[in-house]
């Protein structure tokens, strides 16, 4: 059988070792190159949602050989419903940042072979089905991240990109121990996450730490989670965030927003429910506060953001809060919801990230308000019209207006996590977060472009071609998956009914 | 003082001997500012080891092996000494002194 | 014969607090020459007798005579005073003395559990002369490390040489 | 010559090329002074090869004890020879480029080094206390000159005296402390001190506590784990580049071959399913764990806060001493294997690392962190190499650093116990990243000052990719490295 | 043909994306797309309406699975119980409102033609109000809460857009943001309610709901420590509260008018704010089984209704007039829902609908025709302006409460009811006394309005030499609606029951009654409670008439004649008027204190925490430490280990190592000791082990 799946993983990394065999002299070559590189894959991704069997739960497209053999490591990829949507949303999205990142004049090279990287090791997180491997594409994703945020990002980027590093490394040593530990503990020793899901392995058994004896499977689950959370990221673990997002080039940033924090949502979907479902019946409480203060910490520092790109970062903290959420509801409105509102984030916060880029690049700030207390835009409606209106759908879509895909996954997100009696007070709280999603963001568009015209900006130029090819594919999801869900709705289906059953 | 030299000539003696040396020899270490002293407790300690391997060799196994070990102890211990001279005099002529607190341009 | 021995011993270990406490490194060197003595006799009596030479050919005629030399080509040593190591001595001294509690507990210890040579064995093991036995020892069973030693001597010695040779 | 030394000399065939190639050296530099060149430096790297190849081809592949059991030849020796060769043959491939070592000194540079390296074997193989001090001695004395021998140089020379004084005081520790062991078990032998300790059922008085420590200073000073490790950031940065590259892996090695093998034979005891078993009344295992874990956190604490790269390496290299004892807690094979694979993997590593200070030193002239600025742009494969090392350091997956780590914390996972060391460990490779990045935020986030144009000569590259490569493949698939670990152990005598 | 009636909404939503896409490109900027669009909707509503007129009840669903959402069964098969399911209903409410909203829709569409006309962004003008014509629609068709809660946010961004149209003004976006978030809060709550609703139920279908009901379902279940049907009668009232600007969040409206004047009468007019009476409508059974939600409806139509008429007294501006009007009025519906008049409630919405969307077209025309908007600046436009005057007296008449008009009809029904509530519950007397005097100074308000704007002479030369009656465009939609305020549209030629009982036009009734059986709730008073509600309905006959009647003469006398002088009454009210001129401080107290006192200024403290607290102290806050601890080891070290440390360098950077670095002295015999110190603890403690 064709391994699509390696061959979607391992293009961009062919790409990048074109790239870096290019000559220096020549940055359009390069440009033209990583287009290939990246669109072959979006290619194939349209293959596989073509031939993807919705009515199954099981894993398909599988490929599966011995890796390393005196650890039973096998290099086995697959997808089902839950990484499906994540894999089209990372084709995609790295499709579009490679056209978006057009205006990269320094390192060209560099910067597109980073890129590629970077998008091997995220489609390779998002089809291994063994955890090492899994692990191993987890870390692969950190380097190039670092030298992207780090070479090529704004004025911090050096701090942001060291805090970006440190945070997901302390994450993930977790789960090295985590990885480490269930390799061990489980009978036969595999790190196969399909088997590693069969029969409650850890339940029950202990270990000791400093004279305590810890349940197993809780302390797996902690560890898991903080890995993940940090990643997503879940309050209080989220500071990274706002720098990197920041600092980071807008592609870069639309990447970071768009497929990376949902790594971690894809992660406790993948390992920590299916292998550890007792533990995570025992957290849902708390992951379910979590979620709720994400919600809320994240819409309000979002409203005290004087910075373009800090405001939508945060709200990408608050939005991932509804996934915490809805995953914390084991409900099926809830659970689909969750997985819905990590593609749908993902094409709205896109977006965002992209449009404020495409004003960054013009005027070379990003001030709603400048730190002297001036106005930083200001009435650019009328001058950039385009720009305004489809600003003006990333916007709803994120603040969730009915109509636009953000509303179907936090409806569906709230429509579940009320359905489980647990948690009906927490979502009472929660659901402020949709007033306040509403209020900064459009706070922030009306100090933007609407009012009386900024003088400084009457020269603005509308959207290119370019600008608008990037956006115009998500524009359309937007609207499209606002209306009729069903197109990644019935992607998820079987699976997450499969995955529902172990907490019924 | 019969008693004195009963103890002196019995494997107690020589292991006191020892012992002195080589707390001796530390104290050398630690205290001498002056690198060639540092020698000299080193010396102090590895004749220290000499004393137990001969001691243990006659009391404990009535076998040569500790004699041999403190042969190669003694020849080593001059190695040591040919090299260490030839690093503090190198020492001398980059420095002009041989304090040991001075050496320590590296650190931290 | 013991009177010997236990002179040679309050020689060596008296030497010895000359060599840690005198300040003069010219005279701390000189006792060292005395506590080699000291130790060779030592030797000597623990059925040693090449030992006891090679100790006096070595040490006596050699490392000390070799320091000696380091000492007059940095003939600035002379300065040193006692003051200088003084305010520097009480941690070290707490700590050798401390040391020394150590190995007296633990040799003190020892010594009484430790299985020895009978009287007779050790009569028969002073009497016995050592050098042919060493010789035997040194080209037969302990050839390997009398090989290696000549590596490191050779090694030794061109780095000595070349980290002492003028340019 | 009876036909058992010509055995027991066979043994030894490939120290004995060395040898001869030393004499040689030697005899010709005498005669012909007017010849010294630094080819004498790439002839060395050959030489060395040739070494490899003796113990491959003349070498007994079944384990035995040699010269009345001073010296054993077993997988395990075997592995560490290769190593030592290897990491000669590295050094001297290193040093052929680098402008630290002066020309006319070639010769004393190869001899000094092949010296050590037969010392290190002599290490790893020994048996015997008498021949492990031996060798000790024979690494340390003569390492004591190679660290000064860029003899006009202050930081140099400094690095010399200390190592001296440091090592001359370690070892007189050690010597002694072989003393009261030899006093206590009245023996030289491993086995058989193994034995005296087997029937003492755990009644040894206090001498033999204070004697193991003693020989444990001695041992840990070669490995420079807590507290014998002072010496080594001092010593590393004084040293020249490339014989610093060295004393970070061959020594390191060397020690913790004789420390391994004292540990596994004299005061533990072979299992029956193939790990080992502490000797009754020595359950060192806690006090192995409290000292893994002082090494690690004091090497990378220091390291944070450093400019010097070659001083943040050394810190570094500390620290790895750390994650390698973790490797000891549990005494089982999967723990000693993980040990050797992380020794190969920090060979790879480390070596590299080291190269490429040493380069930089040779186009700057120094190697603080500002000597690194924007190089990632001006050689980027010179920049590429050192982000694999540096990743590799960390113990970020793809490269073999983490496969070491992950290694090294599974056997402890295992066990079930020391959660805490794990713990610790895991947080200290965090920490270390802090550090490490560092020389990658200089390479590569940093733009050089003045665009200048590098090359990097083909020579550095050949060397340095070769040092990558293995880097990135044992992250990738390491079955065979771990096999052959595997094995090593599996005759240890 | 409830497929079909989909078009009715589809047909405005194509409108909308042509507009959008292509509008500017278009002859005319394709104003006539959406004109064409609406009254399409309205030829397509006209069937469905003259079914419900013929055969007295319509009734056709339709239906299709939106999300498929599969669950598990224990067996391991697939279900599918938590797809949701989308539709269209229409029955007899529907249908009446179809053709209403169409009716009023195409008229202001075709008014907007004229007064938007030359206007900056006009494709997009009428792009957006096609959307939100397809957005009431929609929500008028919907089967089931989640759709018609799309619609309703819909809606709620149309009149964002709409409101700040002219976005360059300050005034208007801020409008428009109040707008938008203040119905958000209403929203977010009645979302909550459409949750709780679809976990009680396992629907949010209106048909499922009745039948649910019917059955005794929900009364069990709770929710946050709430019944559950409370919980939703409650989160379904902050909806309405919301959206039809009920007190305490009506603040929105009044500055809603800071959008062009159609749009004023189409949505905060005649159909977005009616959208809030009709989801009460709608969920009517629900209140009703719930017990505790219904008086508190009550109460607040009734109290909204007082307080907005009362600030529209002192109002000079026109449309703040009606604006006030409309909330009054719509307080009228939800206190009709509230004391149980059903009927007579949804009457008002209709005939509201009808008469303020010619008012506010009036206005439009007015201010059209003198650009202001402040009455002061009017007088005696009646001769310059005949039809505009006499439409717009029409229309005052019916809101007044003047017999023969059409809000005479239903708002005399409302009273009438409330009167019957209180009568029936003991204590609930306020509800009909703040009815009744609301009805008064109803009238007193709008014909003061009348008389400020087109009696009396000129206060503006100027401008009134300008003004000029409309083009046709405009004065047809404004005829049309005027000959909907007669009462004998609705009911019969006066409206007063007992006298037109003769000729009867029941259809209305017929239709109502209709709907009430349907949704389970058609009333089968008992002999006595007939009786109270007879003699209450004919006590607030003449109690209606006789208020109406007083606020006209007050009226009359003060702004017509000028016998009474308004600054007396202003006076006389004292500390009333200033509350009333600051309408009762709402504004302030909300952005003021509760947004930029306390929300914003807790955003601030976040976000500084979050930079400060959580990144410093927890992140970096190690180093904090350690610095902290480098003064105290300092002196330590002076003391105890002398110059171990005296070496270590102040300048040195602050970390993690900073402690165990300065034992790196980098002077050999340092380390010794430190060595030999470790060598003697190790002993120390292995000597303790021994023992």
């Amino acid at each position: 059988m064709f391994p699509i799946l390696s061959v979607m993983t391992y293009i961009p990394l062919l790409g990048m070792i074109v790239i870096l065999a290019l000559p220096r002299n020549n940055p359009n070559l390069v440009r033209w190159v990583a287009v290939v590189a990246t669109a072959l894959p979006l290619a194939l991704g349209v293959y596989l949602y073509m031939h993807f069997d919705r009515t199954t739960a099981s894993m398909q497209f599988v490929e599966q050989f011995d890796w390393i053999k005196p650890f039973n490591i096998q290099y086995y990829m697959g997808i089902d419903g839950l990484s499906i949507p994540m894999v089209l949303l990372t084709v995609l999205l790295s499709f579009l940042c490679i056209i978006a990142s057009w205006g990269i004049e320094n390192g060209v090279k560099g910067y597109y072979a980073m890129f590629l990287f970077l998008e091997t090791g995220m489609m390779g997180v998002f089809c291994a089905l063994d955890f090492f491997l899994f692990f191993l594409f987890w870390e692969i994703m950190l380097l190039p991240m670092y030298f992207l945020i780090g070479i090529w990002g704004g004025k911090e980027k050096v701090y942001a990109a060291i805090k970006f590093f440190l945070y997901t490394l302390f994450g993930s040593v977790l789960m090295l121990l985590v990885m480490v530990g269930m390799y061990y503990y489980s009978e036969p020793h595999t790190f196969n996450l399909l088997q590693l899901a069969q029969g409650h392995q850890f339940v029950g058994k202990t270990i000791a730490l400093f004279g305590y004896s810890l349940p197993l499977d809780k302390l797996f689950w902690i560890g898991l989670f903080i890995g993940f959370a940090i990643k997503v990221p879940v309050w209080p673990f989220h500071t990274w965030l706002p720098w990197a997002h920041v600092e980071a080039p807008t592609a870069v940033s639309v990447i970071l927003a768009g497929v990376l924090l949902k790594m971690g949502t894809y992660g406790i979907l993948r390992m920590n429910y299916p292998i550890l479902p007792e533990a995570t019946l025992w957290a849902s409480n708390f992951m379910m506060i979590l979620g709720v203060i994400n919600i809320l910490y994240g819409a309000f520092c979002a409203m005290a953001q004087k910075d373009l790109k800090k405001l939508v970062a945060y709200s990408s903290v608050s939005h991932m809060g509804y996934v915490i959420v809805g995953m914390a509801s084991f409900t099926t409105a809830g659970v689909n919801g969750a997985v819905l509102q990590m593609f749908n984030h993902g094409t709205s916060t896109a977006m965002l990230f992209l449009l404020v880029g495409i004003i960054y690049d013009r005027v070379h700030h990003r001030w709603i308000v400048k730190p002297d207390g001036s106005k930083g835009f200001g009435g650019i409606a009328s001058v950039v019209p385009v720009y305004t209106g489809v600003m003006a759908i990333a916007l709803f879509a994120s603040l969730g207006l009915p109509g636009l895909s953000g509303f179907i996954s936090e409806a569906l997100v709230f429509l579940g996590a009320f359905s489980n009696p647990k948690f009906q007070t927490y979502v009472v709280i929660g659901s402020l977060g949709i007033l306040l999603g509403a209020a900064y963001l459009l706070w922030m568009f009306m100090r933007v472009f609407l009012g009386p015209l900024n003088e400084e900006h009457k020269d603005l130029k509308d959207m290119n071609w370019r600008e608008t090819f990037t956006l115009i594919p998500l524009c359309v999801l937007v609207i499209v998956l606002g209306v009729y869900p069903m197109p990644v709705l019935n992607l998820m289906g079987s699976t997450l009914a499969k995955l529902l059953t172990l907490f019924s | 003082m019969n008693h004195l030299m009963q103890f002196s000539s019995s494997l107690q003696g020589y292991l006191a001997v020892g012992a002195m040396l080589f707390s001796l020899g530390i104290f050398c270490v630690l205290t001498r500012k002056n690198a060639i002293g540092i020698l000299l407790g080193i010396e102090l300690i590895l004749n220290a080891a000499a004393i137990n391997f001969v001691a243990f060799s006659k009391f404990r196994t009535g076998l040569i092996d500790g004699q041999i070990v403190a042969l190669f102890i003694m020849l080593i211990a001059a190695a040591e000494a040919a090299v260490a001279l030839a690093v503090i005099l190198r020492f001398y002529r980059l420095k002009q002194t041989i304090d040991a607190d001075e050496a320590s341009i590296m650190r931290n | 014969m013991n009177k010997v021995l236990l002179l040679a011993e309050i020689l060596t270990v008296a030497s010895a607090l000359v060599v840690g406490f005198h300040p003069n490194i010219l005279y701390a060197s000189v006792f060292l020459l005395f506590t080699f003595c000291g130790v060779a006799v030592m030797f000597l009596y623990a059925g040693a007798d090449f030992l006891a030479g090679a100790q006096i050919i070595i040490y006596v005629g050699g490392v000390t005579i070799l320091i000696l030399f380091a000492i007059m080509l940095t003939q600035w040593l002379y300065k040193i005073k006692l003051a200088d190591l003084r305010n520097k001595m009480i941690l070290p001294a707490i700590l050798s003395v401390a040391v020394a509690v150590f190995l007296y507990r633990a040799l003190h210890q020892m010594v009484a559990t430790l299985p020895l040579q009978t009287p007779e064995a050790l009569e028969k093991f002073t009497s016995t002369p050592k050098t042919a036995l060493m010789g035997h020892a040194l080209l037969g069973s302990y050839l390997l490390p009398f090989e290696a030693i000549t590596i490191l001597l050779l090694g030794a010695m061109v780095g000595a040489v070349w980290l002492a040779r003028p340019e | 010559m009876t036909a058992e030394t010509l055995h027991n000399i066979k043994l030894l065939a490939p120290e004995v090329c060395l040898t001869f190639f030393l004499c040689f050296l030697f005899v010709v530099d005498g005669l012909f002074p007017k010849t010294r060149t630094n080819k004498f430096s790439m002839i060395t790297t050959v030489v060395a090869c040739i070494a490899g190849i003796l113990l491959t081809c003349k070498v007994g592949k079944t384990p035995e004890a040699y010269f009345g059991g001073l010296v054993v030849n077993d997988g395990f020796t075997k592995f560490f020879r290769y190593f030592f060769f290897f990491t000669a043959a590295v050094s001297s491939y290193v040093a052929f480029g680098s402008k630290e070592i002066e020309t006319r000194s070639r010769m004393e540079f190869s001899l000094l080094l092949l010296c050590t390296t037969i010392g290190m074997s002599i290490m790893a193989a020994a048996s015997n206390l008498l021949v492990l001090y031996m060798g000790i001695e024979m690494v340390s004395i003569i390492s004591f000159v190679m660290a000064g021998f860029k003899r006009d140089n202050l930081k140099s020379n400094e690095a010399s005296f200390k190592y001296l004084v440091f090592g001359g005081v370690a070892s007189g520790f050690m010597i002694y402390g072989f003393s009261l062991m030899y006093g206590l078990t009245g023996s030289l032998n491993y086995p058989q001190m193994a034995a005296y300790l087997t029937a003492a059922q755990g009644n040894f008085g206090l001498v033999f506590w204070l004697a193991l420590v003693l020989i444990y200073g001695g041992l840990a000073y070669k490995i420079s784990a807590f507290p014998m490790h002072f010496w080594a950031p001092d010593v590393y940065e004084g040293a020249p580049t490339p014989i610093a590259t060295f004393f970070s892996v061959g020594p390191k090695a060397a020690g913790f071959a004789a420390l391994l093998r004292m540990l596994l034979t004299v005061f533990a005891v072979k299992t029956a399913e193939g790990n080992w078993q502490m000797i009754n009344g020595i359950s060192l295992t806690h006090v192995i764990a409290v000292i893994s874990a002082l090494t690690m956190v004091v090497g990378n604490l220091s390291a944070i806060g450093q400019t010097n790269v070659k001083r943040i390496l050394a810190y570094s290299s500390i620290a790895h001493v750390g994650y390698m004892l973790m490797g000891l807690v549990t005494l089982d094979r999967s723990g000693l294997t993980a040990i050797l694979f992380y020794l190969i993997a920090y060979c790879a590593m480390n070596l590299g690392a080291f190269w490429v200070v040493g380069v930089v030193a040779n186009l700057r002239g120094r190697e603080d962190l500002d000597a690194f600025r924007g190089l990632g742009w001006s050689m980027p494969v010179l920049g590429i190499c050192m982000g694999i090392f540096i990743f590799s350091l960390t113990g970020i997956p793809m490269f073999s650093g983490f496969i070491g780590k992950f290694l090294i914390f599974g056997s402890i996972i295992k066990s079930g116990g020391y959660l805490w060391l794990v713990l610790l460990g895991v947080m200290n490779s965090v920490v270390s990243l802090y550090y490490y990045i560092k020389i990658l935020k200089s390479m590569w986030l940093d733009r050089p000052e003045s665009p200048e144009s590098l090359k990097l000569s083909t020579y550095h590259a050949v060397g340095l990719v070769g040092l990558a490569i293995p880097t990135v493949v044992l992250g990738l698939y390491f079955t065979p490295i771990l096999e052959f670990a595997e094995r090593t152990l599996s005759n240890l005598l | 043909m409830a497929q079909q009636a989909l078009l009715i909404a589809l047909f405005p939503l194509c409108a909308f994306v042509i507009q959008a896409l292509f509008g500017k490109k278009l002859p005319r900027h394709g104003d006539f797309v959406s004109v064409l669009a609406i009254f399409g909707s309205f030829v397509v509503a006209v069937p469905i309406f003259t079914k419900l007129l013929t055969q007295g009840h319509v009734f056709e669903t339709f239906q299709v699975t939106w999300m498929a959402l599969p669950g598990v069964e224990a067996s391991g098969k697939l279900n599918s119980a938590a797809n949701i399911v989308i539709g269209v209903l229409i029955n007899n409410l529907t249908a009446i409102m179809l053709i209403m909203v169409t009716l009023c829709a195409s008229l202001i569409h075709l008014f907007s033609v004229g007064y938007m006309h030359g206007e900056e962004r006009y494709h997009l003008f009428f792009a957006y109000i096609s959307l939100f014509s397809a957005g009431m629609l929609g929500l008028v068709l919907s089967d089931n809460l989640l759709t018609f809660f799309m619609c309703w946010e819909l809606m709620g961004l149309c009149s964002y857009l709409l409101i700040g149209f002219y976005y360059k003004k300050p005034s208007a976006i801020n409008a428009s943001i109040k707008a938008f978030m203040t119905t958000r809060v209403g929203d977010t709550m009645f979302f909550l309610g459409i949750a709780a609703l679809y976990y009680v139920f396992g629907t949010s279908n209106f048909m499922e709901l009745y039948k649910a009901l019917q059955q005794g379902a929900g009364h069990d279940v709770m929710i946050a420590g709430f019944p559950a049907l409370t919980f939703i009668g409650f989160m379904v009232l902050m909806g309405t509260i919301g959206k039809s600007a009920q007190f305490p969040l009506h603040v929105w409206l009044p500055d809603a008018m800071e959008g062009p004047t159609p749009v004023s009468a189409l949505i905060h007019a005649a159909t977005m704010v009616a959208a809030g009476v009709f989801l009460l409508i709608r969920m009517f059974p629900l209140l009703e089984a719930s017990h505790t939600i219904l008086p508190i409806v009550a109460y607040i139509g009734a109290i909204t209704a007082f307080l907005a008429a009362l600030i529209a007294i002192v109002q000079v501006d026109i449309k703040k007039v009606l604006a006030y009007s409309t909330i009054s009025q719509l307080g009228y519906m939800v206190m009709g829902v509230g004391v149980g008049a059903f009927a007579p409630g949804f009457m008002h919405l209709i005939t509201h609908a009808c008469f303020k969307a010619c008012l506010f077209l009036c206005s439009g025309s007015v201010i059209h025709s003198v650009h202001t908007q402040d009455m002061r600046e009017m007088g005696g436009l009646k001769s310059k302006m005949p039809i505009t005057f006499a439409t717009m007296f029409i229309a005052t008449l019916a809101i007044s409460g003047v017999p023969g008009f059409s809000g005479f009809v239903s708002k005399d029904r409302i009273l009438g009811g409330a009167l019957a509530y209180s009568m029936e519950h003991q204590g609930h007397y306020l509800i009909p006394l703040l009815g009744f005097a609301t009805a008064g100074i109803t009238a007193f308000y709008m014909f003061r309005m009348i008389y400020m704007t087109f009696f009396g002479h000129a206060r503006d030369e100027h401008k009134h030499h300008h003004a000029h009656e409309q083009p046709v465009t405009m004065t047809i939609p404004l005829m049309i609606l005027a000959c909907l305020s007669f009462a004998i549209v609705f009911a019969g030629p006066t409206g007063i029951e007992s006298i037109d009982h003769m000729m009867p036009v029941k259809w209305f009734d017929h239709a109502l009654e209709g709907a009430q059986h349907e949704m389970g709730i058609a009333e089968h008073l008992s002999p006595e409670a007939e009786a109270i509600h007879h003699h209450a309905h004919g006590l607030a006959l003449i109690l209606s008439l006789a208020v109406a009647g007083l606020g006209i003469f007050i009226s009359s006398i003060t702004y017509l004649k000028h016998i009474l002088k308004a600054e007396t009454l202003k006076k006389m009210a004292g500390p009333v008027y200033p509350l009333l001129w600051n309408k009762y401080f709402f504004d302030e107290f909300y952005i003021g204190i509760l947004i930029q006192k306390g929300l914003l200024k807790f955003n601030h403290f976040l976000a500084v925490f979050d930079d400060k607290v959580i990144d410093r102290i927890c992140v970096d806050g190690w180093r904090d430490i350690t610095m902290g601890v480098k003064s105290i080891i300092g002196r330590f070290d002076d003391v105890v280990v002398d110059r171990i440390m005296v070496d270590g360098t102040a300048d040195v950077t602050a970390g993690g190592g900073w402690v165990l670095r300065q034992f790196q002295t980098g002077k050999v015999q340092h380390y010794l000791v430190l060595t030999v110190m470790v060598i003697i603890v190790a002993l120390f403690y292995a000597n303790l082990g021994l023992k």
